[in-house]
């Protein structure tokens, strides 16, 4: 597919960014406007917006520009834009009707008048648009400066979006803890970044391939620069809100209103789930040997990276699984849910590009959507102008709400990963590409996990459902905006429409390839595309040419017996 | 056809050895015989429609009676189309449980199809039991026609039932279709015992004798299984030709284990002595039920499976000794029982147990003559006692005991009661020149003249039986028909649908003033009409012992001798053996008469002269501490029931409320309930570090990330050292 | 720690040897800082420290290789620092109005 | 084509159900059940492979993730079509029986028991693993329903205990298929779930050890569906707390899901893993049968005693699996059919008595023959047939079962050697006494013995305007026809037997070799092994 926009390939391929950014600029400034229509169109520009840049992606993308513009990997790049995209117009639809609620009505009664000073619904609207925006750089990033700019992008907003988005003190809360401890890890990944500048000598994601590669050649990554993939992986698993930086997650998403909690569980966990793909894609998963008793070598990850995602993977699923078990509030259980997904997904990570990939996307919009169903049907209701989080709060609210409860159903369901819905699918995917990547015993772990699950996600079918209304659940009703349920709605029929597309959707990402670092194969395999083994490292010799000590430092380098 | 089937000439002999079983052959044409099982099942579908439809009248009742004469009518057709010695056939109906893989060859194939194996063994049981059958549902038609639309269609659905059964069961070409016909007669059994269901006692038993028989079932059942295992067939016909082969027929202990196994259903089905105790509790049943299916067919249903698959017990010596030995214990056992019972029903209960002891002994000592003989005239005096003792019971409000009734004879309308009870009873206690003396000795010369495995001593306690016997059997009858004219109307009625308030209007006379206010009522036509024809066939059946006893060739012997029963089974040579200077035929002659007259003496001392010295007798036996266990434990059933369930019942229930608690606590409660908690456990475990606190957060990260760290730098130590 | 040993021995980059011992010390501070204060302008003081720690980190590696880009990330640290001291700064103004106290314990309403 | 209409007639219905008036669900349930009876009725006369052996229709469709070959792909082999048929046979019968007994949110449940009849027919249909995964594990969701909103006082707990735990057994089978589709894609280079081609692979190409934990995880799943003794913790109260027709389906059909998988997956996906094992759950087997049937004689609740004896009746089952040889399978799958008659029809009958009563409590009923003789007669039939009296169909199921047992010796002369000793079968006959035992009793308490019903004329008082003392038109109509099947598979099950046996041998055709090695390894040698394998094994 070529572009037939006649643009830079950089511009092309950011031309999506662009547009949700100049979105960003027209929301904020719409949302001041003193006219009613005009504010009250304010999601609506946004989900135009998002529109308007699927619209680019699908006419304007092209993988062969954004190769020539230094992305590593076109296609998933683009895959995750999408998923980017498509989940947030629905993210901006759940949240229609939540900000400043309080104060439009009040306009509508008339007790007061508009006072630009107090609206924030262009500002939210404007963050929710820029953490997209920084979301979907990610992906595409070619170097680290951009991948830093871009995770803060996504974060940023997304700490003001807690805060704003009920002005309790429970929110503000929520937002300071969220902040601090983002803070905190956001300066872990930089460390991390530092260190991995300081191992391979650029920033360039590129370079750092090529670097990376000769070093594995040559035996393995060096201390330094694995102790910086380490601390970014770490860094990192606070946007996944993976263990062990999943503290935040129960309390911020119990703090945030509902639409929020949909938000923060889904674009922070892509962004991170992005970055954590691209970041290991320098150091590739093939042809490295993993620690193995019998000495044999295995295709994978190197074998520290291995252990820690391994680690990281197990903990999260068990931690988030068990500590779900126990909740009262909704949101809190499924903060904890969101954790459980993350432990899921990094496993895919593990299982690497191929099948991995695949399933990782494909949990990803599985997801997505599944949760745009369950935040949908949750934003959909409210209580006193409040938002309902509490189980006993829907007790029985399927004999008034049949369509909500139903979509918390599927939404459940498709959780637990019941067949036929869409995460069952996904998780069928997962365990496939686990099995085939060799790692049996966290697919067994995952699947004792998602048998776990079921006891809380039946609670979300069952309480609405069988559950007979009690005092805290009579005064639910329907929220002000029908958007949310109308989302729902909709993700509610693609949980259980989409499998049937499933191998059309699939078939699309089936043929993304990323880059994989040429050194990584192996020379027998190695053909005229690739690059030949040797080159790298003479091209990264030339270039350190230039100092005395770096002379120095590479001998050390190849003579270093710290080697992992 | 006709040549095949009667080709016999061994009339001339009345000892003809059969060496070899003939090869059944395929009789297509022959498949009317089917109709010998349909007419009953068919009266099956009609009663139970009665049922439904809840006929009132006796309608139910003719039609088991056509149906039943109608099959009986079919086997004598089948008896002189075929003749006595007819070679066997095979008539095939439909496949069944029948399939291979393979090919149709031996171990490579189940053969059970509903198909019908024909020969002189089938005829002779088929004989008294769908002519006995119809007989007994004649007079049944009288005697429960207090039922009428209400069990009425109910009863007569259970004996077609049975009777459907019992033919299956005799007619059957497999072993697999016998354990049908097998199953089906404990089935009617149950169902008819407990037709009065409302007395729990009825209920209990029913249950009872469907259980115990399942024990028995259960050997047979793998009996059947070891059979196919070591034999490769099921089919009676290729059996045989196997079990004649000396060399394919035994070896293994597989093999020696069949006959044990054959042995325990036959011993359930027939009463005998571990598993004798469901019997005496089936007299809850309706007195027609007792007299055809415990009396008279359903318990010699062993009997048969044993002579039928003699062949292979033949092969056996040390399974027939113990056959021997078991009927032979079970008769003395049971008949001390039946001393000191006062239930008359129950006394010819358990005669009917020692009787069917006999039986087992005749086919133990290898005379399938004598043990097949005795199963007939045991038919009919059985027959004849129950269906006095069920005219008695009807006429008497149910009255039981035989202290409570006496001197029947005079009293109007029992009279042909009392006089073919006296018959019923003479035949039992092996009255000289009765039927029942003729079959009995015909086992006890027999064992007296093996000096096999102590057969001998056998014979003895047979003798010491016989002399118990006729005391048991006349002590009922001295009691009940002779002296004084004296009687107590009994509790009720048969129960029936409408309990106590019909029976009260219809009798309102329990024990207080029965004297005044009860008439019995006396039975009519239907009843004495079937007393008296089977009385008469009762001196009928004497007539093959007699023309047995003058060495004639008699139908009864040449039937079995061209049977399967009689391949194998041992030809004594009566004149070598020697006591007191007699041979055995001599021997049992003599003690015989001594023995059965000696009893009717004794009884007739203690319980028609001198009624009060028997009470005198048992009050001098109570006194003495050190003998009045005989007595009470004689009245007590020797307290079997107690130890069975003490032993087994006992155990087996407390063991199923300890497996329900560990069910329920262990298995459900700590196994699956308790490892459901470990996850709820484990995050209530992790919970405190979710405090709320900010610090509490950012250090528990760190924390986290520290042990990740470790948890790497601890893994690249382990493959350091390794490498 | 070979490594800079190794660069230790040529004893021609010792500057750049200190500088990150230093940036590993400031980032060690920054941590521990923000572990134990309970201030939340401190706390935010020791996030601060934390990204200093690693751009002081970033200029060193830069010297070490040669490589302008070090510096360049550098500013854009800078820039996000301020984005975010902006943003630390609104929101504890936010948190001061409601409680009158900077401490971050008395946020602790959410919790299991 | 009609086996797609099989499948969606159901979903059709469903969907009308929830469009129309509560008052004509049942009706609309009732007439989608029939014609989907007619449908499989039709379809199983058009199936060629009756006597043969082999899958109809043999057509790949519907790809859902093509690439990775989840084929939405339908056919049946003669075994599969006779618990279709024995499906869609119960199922009209359960909707009808619970016409008078479901009197709230009638759309939802004849909705959700529509559902569940399109998962199941799914699960029996399928010939790719994943769609029978499909099926199988989506049956929990309308089951779910069906217990929790119509069921008992204790409905909560038994409905989230059977959910996590069939969850949880399946999860494993889960991943012992995509292990095996795994190790199919590595060593062969294209990705299939379809059922033949995995089996054949599994079979042949898998390691001891590989083949080993394959068969664990297909049994994790597999035996709590059953369930096997240990896990069988869920059925009782499930059982117990379900409406007349959630019994009636979970008892008739849903635990047959657990066997079949034995059958069609675990036993010919891993002969060498299920030769290793086939020990332990043999004894497994025969742990249910002698334990439950104790359980079951000190039961008060007949509801709970007919659930009990069902794990006690599966017993049976698996000692028939177990067996390995054609008699034993071939028992097995009769049990599946005939067990779902007999224990289906008995829940029914319960239902009918709760409806009047509303007790199942045996202390509280008795004599109940004397008020409803044609109650009872239905009654004493069913139980009967539970209790395997010959000529009625239990009979059938279970004596080829403990037959098959008994004769899997390892110097079976009949070319199917086995693993287990006579001893097995022996012990398990016990059952035969104690199955008469509890079932018996039960008898005597509810049907047979003085009237006695709940205090006062609770019948007057509770029971519902259009029930009878005894069982109306509706009622009779709706057991009479199980009875006759009984009755008919009783008398005549060679049609079935003959269907059944080709799909036997094709289960078991790599089990004689590996079974004789198994047992060289034993030091237990078949002399009447084939003389090159033999060979081959020295």
């Amino acid at each position: 597919m070529s572009s037939f926009i006649p643009m830079g390939p950089k511009v092309a391929v950011l031309l999506p960014e662009i547009i949700v950014f100049g979105g960003s600029v027209l929301v904020s400034i719409v949302g001041l406007n003193r006219s009613k229509t005009l504010r009250k169109s304010v999601p609506l520009l946004a989900v135009c917006t998002l529109l308007a840049a699927l619209v680019a992606i699908a006419l304007g993308y092209s993988n062969e520009a954004a190769e020539q513009a230094g992305v590593l990997m076109p296609h998933f790049n683009k895959i995750i834009k999408t998923i980017i995209l498509v989940v947030g117009i629905g993210l901006v639809a759940i949240s229609v009707g939540h900000i400043d609620r309080r104060m439009e009505d009040a306009v509508a009664r008339g007790a007061t008048t508009f006072d630009p000073m107090r609206v924030v619904r262009g500002e939210f609207y404007a963050f929710m648009l820029l953490s997209i925006c920084g979301a979907m750089l990610i992906p595409g990033s070619p170097d680290l400066i951009w991948l830093f700019l871009a995770l803060e992008l996504t974060s940023l907003p997304t700490y003001i979006m807690v805060a704003m988005s009920r002005g309790t003190r429970r929110a503000q809360e929520a937002a300071v803890k969220y902040f601090f401890l983002g803070a905190m890890s956001t300066a872990v990944f930089l460390y991390g970044f530092a260190l991995i500048y300081g191992s391979a000598g650029s920033l360039q994601l590129n370079t750092i391939q090529k670097v990376f590669s000769a070093q594995i050649e040559s035996g393995g990554i060096d201390t330094l620069g694995m102790t910086g993939f380490i601390l970014c992986i770490l860094g990192f698993c606070y946007k996944l809100a993976a263990a062990p930086m999943h503290f935040y997650a129960p309390d911020v998403y119990e703090g945030a209103s509902n639409p929020v909690t949909g938000f923060l569980s889904f674009i922070p966990k892509i962004a991170g789930f992005s970055a954590l793909a691209l970041l290991l894609t320098t150091v590739g998963w093939t042809g490295h040997s993993i620690i193995s008793e019998t000495g044999t070598v295995v295709s994978g990850l190197p074998a520290p990276i291995l252990a820690t995602l391994w680690m990281i993977c197990a903990l999260t699923m068990t931690l988030g699984n068990i500590g779900a078990l126990l909740q009262k509030s909704v949101k809190r259980m499924l903060a904890y849910s969101s954790i459980a997904h993350s432990g899921y997904m990094v496993l895919a990570i593990i299982a690497g590009p191929g099948l991995g990939f695949e399933a990782l996307l494909f949990y990803l919009i599985s997801y997505g959507v599944t949760n745009l169903a369950i935040f949908g049907a949750l934003s959909g209701l409210q209580k006193r102008g409040e938002d309902v989080e509490r189980f006993e709060e829907l007790s029985g609210i399927a004999r008034r709400y049949p369509g909500l409860a139903a979509w918390l159903a599927i939404g459940s369901g498709s959780l637990m990963g019941m067949p036929p819905l869409l995460g069952f699918w996904a998780k069928l995917m997962l365990f496939m590409a686990g099995i085939q990547a060799g790692h049996t015993p966290l697919v067994i772990i995952a699947a004792i996990n998602s048998a776990v699950s079921v006891w809380y996600y039946l609670r979300l079918i069952g309480v609405p459902s069988f559950s007979p209304p009690g005092t805290s659940s009579e005064g639910v009703i329907k929220g002000p905006s029908s958007w949310p349920r109308f989302a729902g709605a909709v993700a509610a029929v693609v949980v259980v429409l989409l499998p049937f597309f499933a191998s059309r959707m699939l078939g699309n990402s089936l043929d993304f390839s990323p880059v994989r670092p040429a050194s990584t194969v192996k020379p027998v395999n190695t053909t005229t595309e690739h690059v030949p083994t040797e080159k790298p490292t003479q091209a990264f010799d030339t270039a350190l040419q230039r100092s005395p000590h770096v002379e120095q430092a590479q001998l050390a380098l190849h003579c270093s017996p710290t080697r992992l | 056809m006709m040549s095949l089937l009667c080709t016999s000439d061994t009339h001339s002999s009345a000892h003809a050895v059969v060496t070899a079983i003939v090869n059944a052959i395929p009789s297509p044409e022959l498949s009317w015989t089917g109709w010998i099982l349909s007419l009953p099942a068919i009266s099956v579908v009609l009663t139970g429609l009665c049922c439904a439809l809840r006929v009132k009248g006796k309608l139910p009742g003719w039609i088991t009676v056509l149906a039943l004469a109608g099959s009986f009518a079919l086997v004598l057709k089948l008896y002189f189309l075929r003749g006595d010695a007819g070679a066997p056939v095979v008539v095939h109906l439909w496949d069944w449980m029948n399939f291979s893989w393979g090919d149709q060859s031996k171990w490579h194939s189940l053969q059970a199809d509903v198909s019908v194996y024909v020969d002189s063994l089938t005829l002779f049981w088929l004989l008294f039991v769908t002519g006995l059958g119809t007989l007994i549902a004649i007079y049944a038609t009288e005697y429960m026609e207090s039922d009428v639309g209400k069990g009425y269609s109910r009863f007569f659905n259970g004996v077609s039932v049975f009777i459907l059964a019992m033919c299956t069961l005799v007619m059957a070409d497999n072993l697999l279709l016998l354990y049908l016909g097998w199953e089906g007669v404990g089935l009617a059994s149950y169902l008819l015992i407990g037709y009065y269901y409302k007395k729990p006692a009825a209920v209990a038993a029913g249950k009872k004798a469907f259980i115990v028989n399942r024990i028995g079932d259960l050997g047979l059942a793998v009996g059947i299984w070891l059979i196919w295992v070591n034999y490769g067939s099921i089919e009676f016909n290729t059996l045989f030709q196997v079990w004649q082969d000396t060399e394919r027929g035994v070896g293994g202990f597989d093999k020696s284990l069949i006959p044990y196994c054959l042995m325990l259903g036959a011993f359930g089905k027939s009463a005998q002595l571990p598993l004798y105790v469901w019997l005496p509790d089936a007299m809850e049943g309706p007195t027609p039920v007792s007299a055809l299916i415990h009396a008279a067919t359903m318990v010699t249903a062993g009997v048969y499976l044993i002579a039928r698959t003699y062949p292979l017990f033949a092969l056996h010596p040390d399974a027939l000794a113990t056959v021997a030995w078991v009927g032979g214990l079970t008769a003395l056992f049971a008949a001390t029982i039946g001393m000191a019972q006062y239930d008359f029903k129950r006394v010819f209960a358990y005669s009917t147990i020692s009787q069917l002891g006999y039986m087992f002994m005749g086919l133990g000592v290898g005379t399938t003559f004598g043990a097949a003989y005795h199963t007939l005239t045991h038919a009919f005096f059985k027959a004849l006692l129950f269906l006095t003792a069920g005219a008695i019971m009807h006429g008497f409000a149910g009255q039981l005991d035989l202290r409570k009734l006496s001197g029947l004879r005079k009293v109007p309308g029992f009279k042909i009661v009392s006089w073919t009870m006296l018959i019923g009873c003479l035949w039992l206690s092996a009255f000289p020149f009765s039927a029942g003396m003729l079959s009995k000795d015909l086992i006890l010369v027999q064992a007296l003249s093996i000096n096999n495995h102590g057969f001998v001593w056998l014979g003895w306690i047979g003798l010491i039986t016989a002399a118990m016997t006729a005391y048991y059997s006349f002590r009922v009858w001295f009691r009940v028909c002779a002296g004084p004219v004296f009687y107590v109307a009994g509790e009720d009625n048969h129960d029936d649908h409408d309990a106590h308030d019909h029976a009260h209007a219809a009798h309102p006379a329990p024990a207080a003033h029965a004297k005044h206010e009860f008439h019995p009522h006396a039975p009519r036509w239907a009843m004495n009409g079937v007393l008296l024809i089977i009385m008469l066939g009762a001196f009928a059946t004497g007539i093959p012992g007699y023309m047995e006893l003058r060495g004639q060739s008699n139908w009864a012997q040449v039937m079995i001798a061209h049977s399967s029963a009689f391949a194998g089974s041992v030809q004594a040579h009566v004149t070598d053996a020697v006591n007191f200077g007699m041979n055995p035929h001599q021997l049992v002659e003599v003690f015989g008469t001594i023995a059965s007259l000696g009893g009717i003496a004794i009884a007739m001392y203690f319980h028609l002269l001198q009624r009060k010295s028997a009470d005198k007798l048992r009050a001098w036996l109570l006194a003495h501490n050190s003998i009045r266990w005989i007595p009470v434990a004689m009245e007590n059933k020797w307290y079997v029931d107690e130890l069975y369930h003490a032993c087994i019942r006992g155990p087996a229930w407390i063991a199923g409320h300890i497996l329900h608690f560990t069910d329920k606590h262990v298995v459900d409660g700590l196994m699956v309930n308790g490892v459901g908690r470990i996850p709820s456990a484990l995050g209530g475990l992790f919970q405190p570090l979710y405090n709320g606190v900010l610090q509490g957060y950012a250090t528990t990260m760190a924390g986290g990330s520290a042990l990740v760290v470790a948890w790497i730098v601890y893994r690249w130590l382990v493959s350091g050292a390794a490498s | 720690m070979t490594y800079f040993l190794a660069v230790n021995a040529s004893g021609a980059s010792h500057a750049v040897t200190i500088t990150l011992a230093m940036s590993a010390l400031l980032f060690t501070i920054g941590l521990v800082g923000f572990l134990v204060r309970r201030n939340m302008i401190l706390m935010f003081l020791c996030t601060e420290i934390m990204f200093q720690a690693a751009a002081l980190a970033f200029i060193a590696f830069g010297r070490m290789r040669m490589d302008t880009g070090g510096q360049v990330f550098v500013i854009f640290i800078l820039t996000i620092a301020a984005a975010e001291a902006a943003l630390a700064l609104g929101l504890v103004i936010l948190l001061f109005r409601r409680k009158e106290t900077l401490s971050s314990e008395a946020w602790s309403e959410l919790h299991e | 084509m009609i086996q797609y209409l099989l499948l969606l007639l159901p979903i059709i219905s469903a969907l009308i159900i929830c469009l129309s008036s509560p008052r004509a669900a049942k009706w609309i349930a009732f007439i989608g059940s029939i014609a989907t009876f007619i449908a499989a009725a039709i379809f199983a006369v058009q199936f060629p492979h009756w006597m043969t052996g082999g899958f109809w229709p043999d057509l790949r469709t519907a790809p859902i993730l093509g690439q990775f070959g989840v084929d939405l792909q339908i056919g049946v082999d003669s075994v599969s079509l006779m618990l279709v048929l024995l499906t869609v046979f119960l199922t009209p019968l359960a909707i009808a029986g619970s016409f008078s007994a479901i009197t709230t949110h009638m759309r939802e449940y004849y909705a959700w028991f529509m559902i569940l009849l399109a998962s199941m027919l799914l699960a029996f249909m399928s010939r790719d693993m994943i769609f029978f995964y499909v099926g199988y594990e989506f049956t929990l969701i309308p089951m779910f329903f069906l217990i929790s909103i119509w069921g008992g006082p204790m409905r909560g707990p038994a409905a989230i205990k059977f959910f996590i735990f069939t969850f949880l057994g399946s999860v494993f089978t889960l991943a012992a298929v995509i292990f095996v589709a795994v190790r199919h894609f590595d060593s062969v280079g294209t990705w299939t779930f379809a059922i033949a081609d995995l089996v054949k692979f599994s079979s042949t190409q898998l390691s001891d050890k590989e083949q080993f934990w394959v068969f664990v995880g297909l049994m994790t799943g597999f035996a709590i569906k059953t369930p096997f003794f240990p896990t069988h913790a869920w059925l009782p109260l499930a059982h117990d707390q379900a409406p007349t027709g959630g019994s009636v389906i979970l008892a008739g059909i849903l635990l047959k899901l657990g066997t079949y998988g034995v059958f069609r997956f675990a036993l010919p996906m891993a002969p060498m893993g299920a030769v290793e094992c086939t020990t332990f759950f043999a004894i497994l087997g025969i742990i249910a049968i002698l334990y439950m049937s104790l359980v079951c004689w000190v039961q008060t609740d007949i509801k709970k005693l007919i659930a009990y004896s069902s794990v006690s009746h599966m017993g049976f089952v698996v000692l028939g699996l177990f067996a390995l040889n054609p008699i034993g399978l071939q028992g097995a799958v009769m049990y599946m059919v005939n067990h779902g008659l007999s224990t289906g029809a008995l829940f029914l009958c319960i239902g009918m008595i709760y409806e009047r009563y509303h007790t199942k409590d045996m202390d509280q009923l008795g004599g109940l023959v004397s008020k409803m003789p044609v109650w009872s007669f239905f009654m004493i039939i069913f139980t009967l047939s539970s209790v395997g009296l010959p000529g009625l169909n239990g009979f059938v199921g279970e004596f080829l079962c403990l037959m098959g047992a008994f004769v899997a010796e390892h110097d079976q002369p009949a070319g199917y050697p086995g693993v287990l000793h006579p001893w097995y079968a022996v012990v398990a006959a016990l059952g035969l006494i104690l199955g008469a035992m509890y079932l018996l009793i039960m008898l005597g308490k509810i049907v047979w013995g003085t009237l006695r019903e709940p205090h006062g004329d609770a019948h007057a008082e509770h029971a519902t305007m259009e029930l009878p003392t005894d069982l109306n038109f509706r009622e009779i109509a709706v057991l009479a026809p199980i009875a006759v099947a009984c009755l008919a598979i009783g008398l005549y099950p060679k049609p079935l037997l003959d269907a059944v046996e080709p799909c036997v041998k094709e289960v078991l055709v790599n089990y004689p070799a590996v079974i004789d090695a198994y047992n060289a390894k034993r030091g237990l040698v078949n002399p009447t092994a084939p003389v090159q394998k033999v060979e081959a094994s020295q």
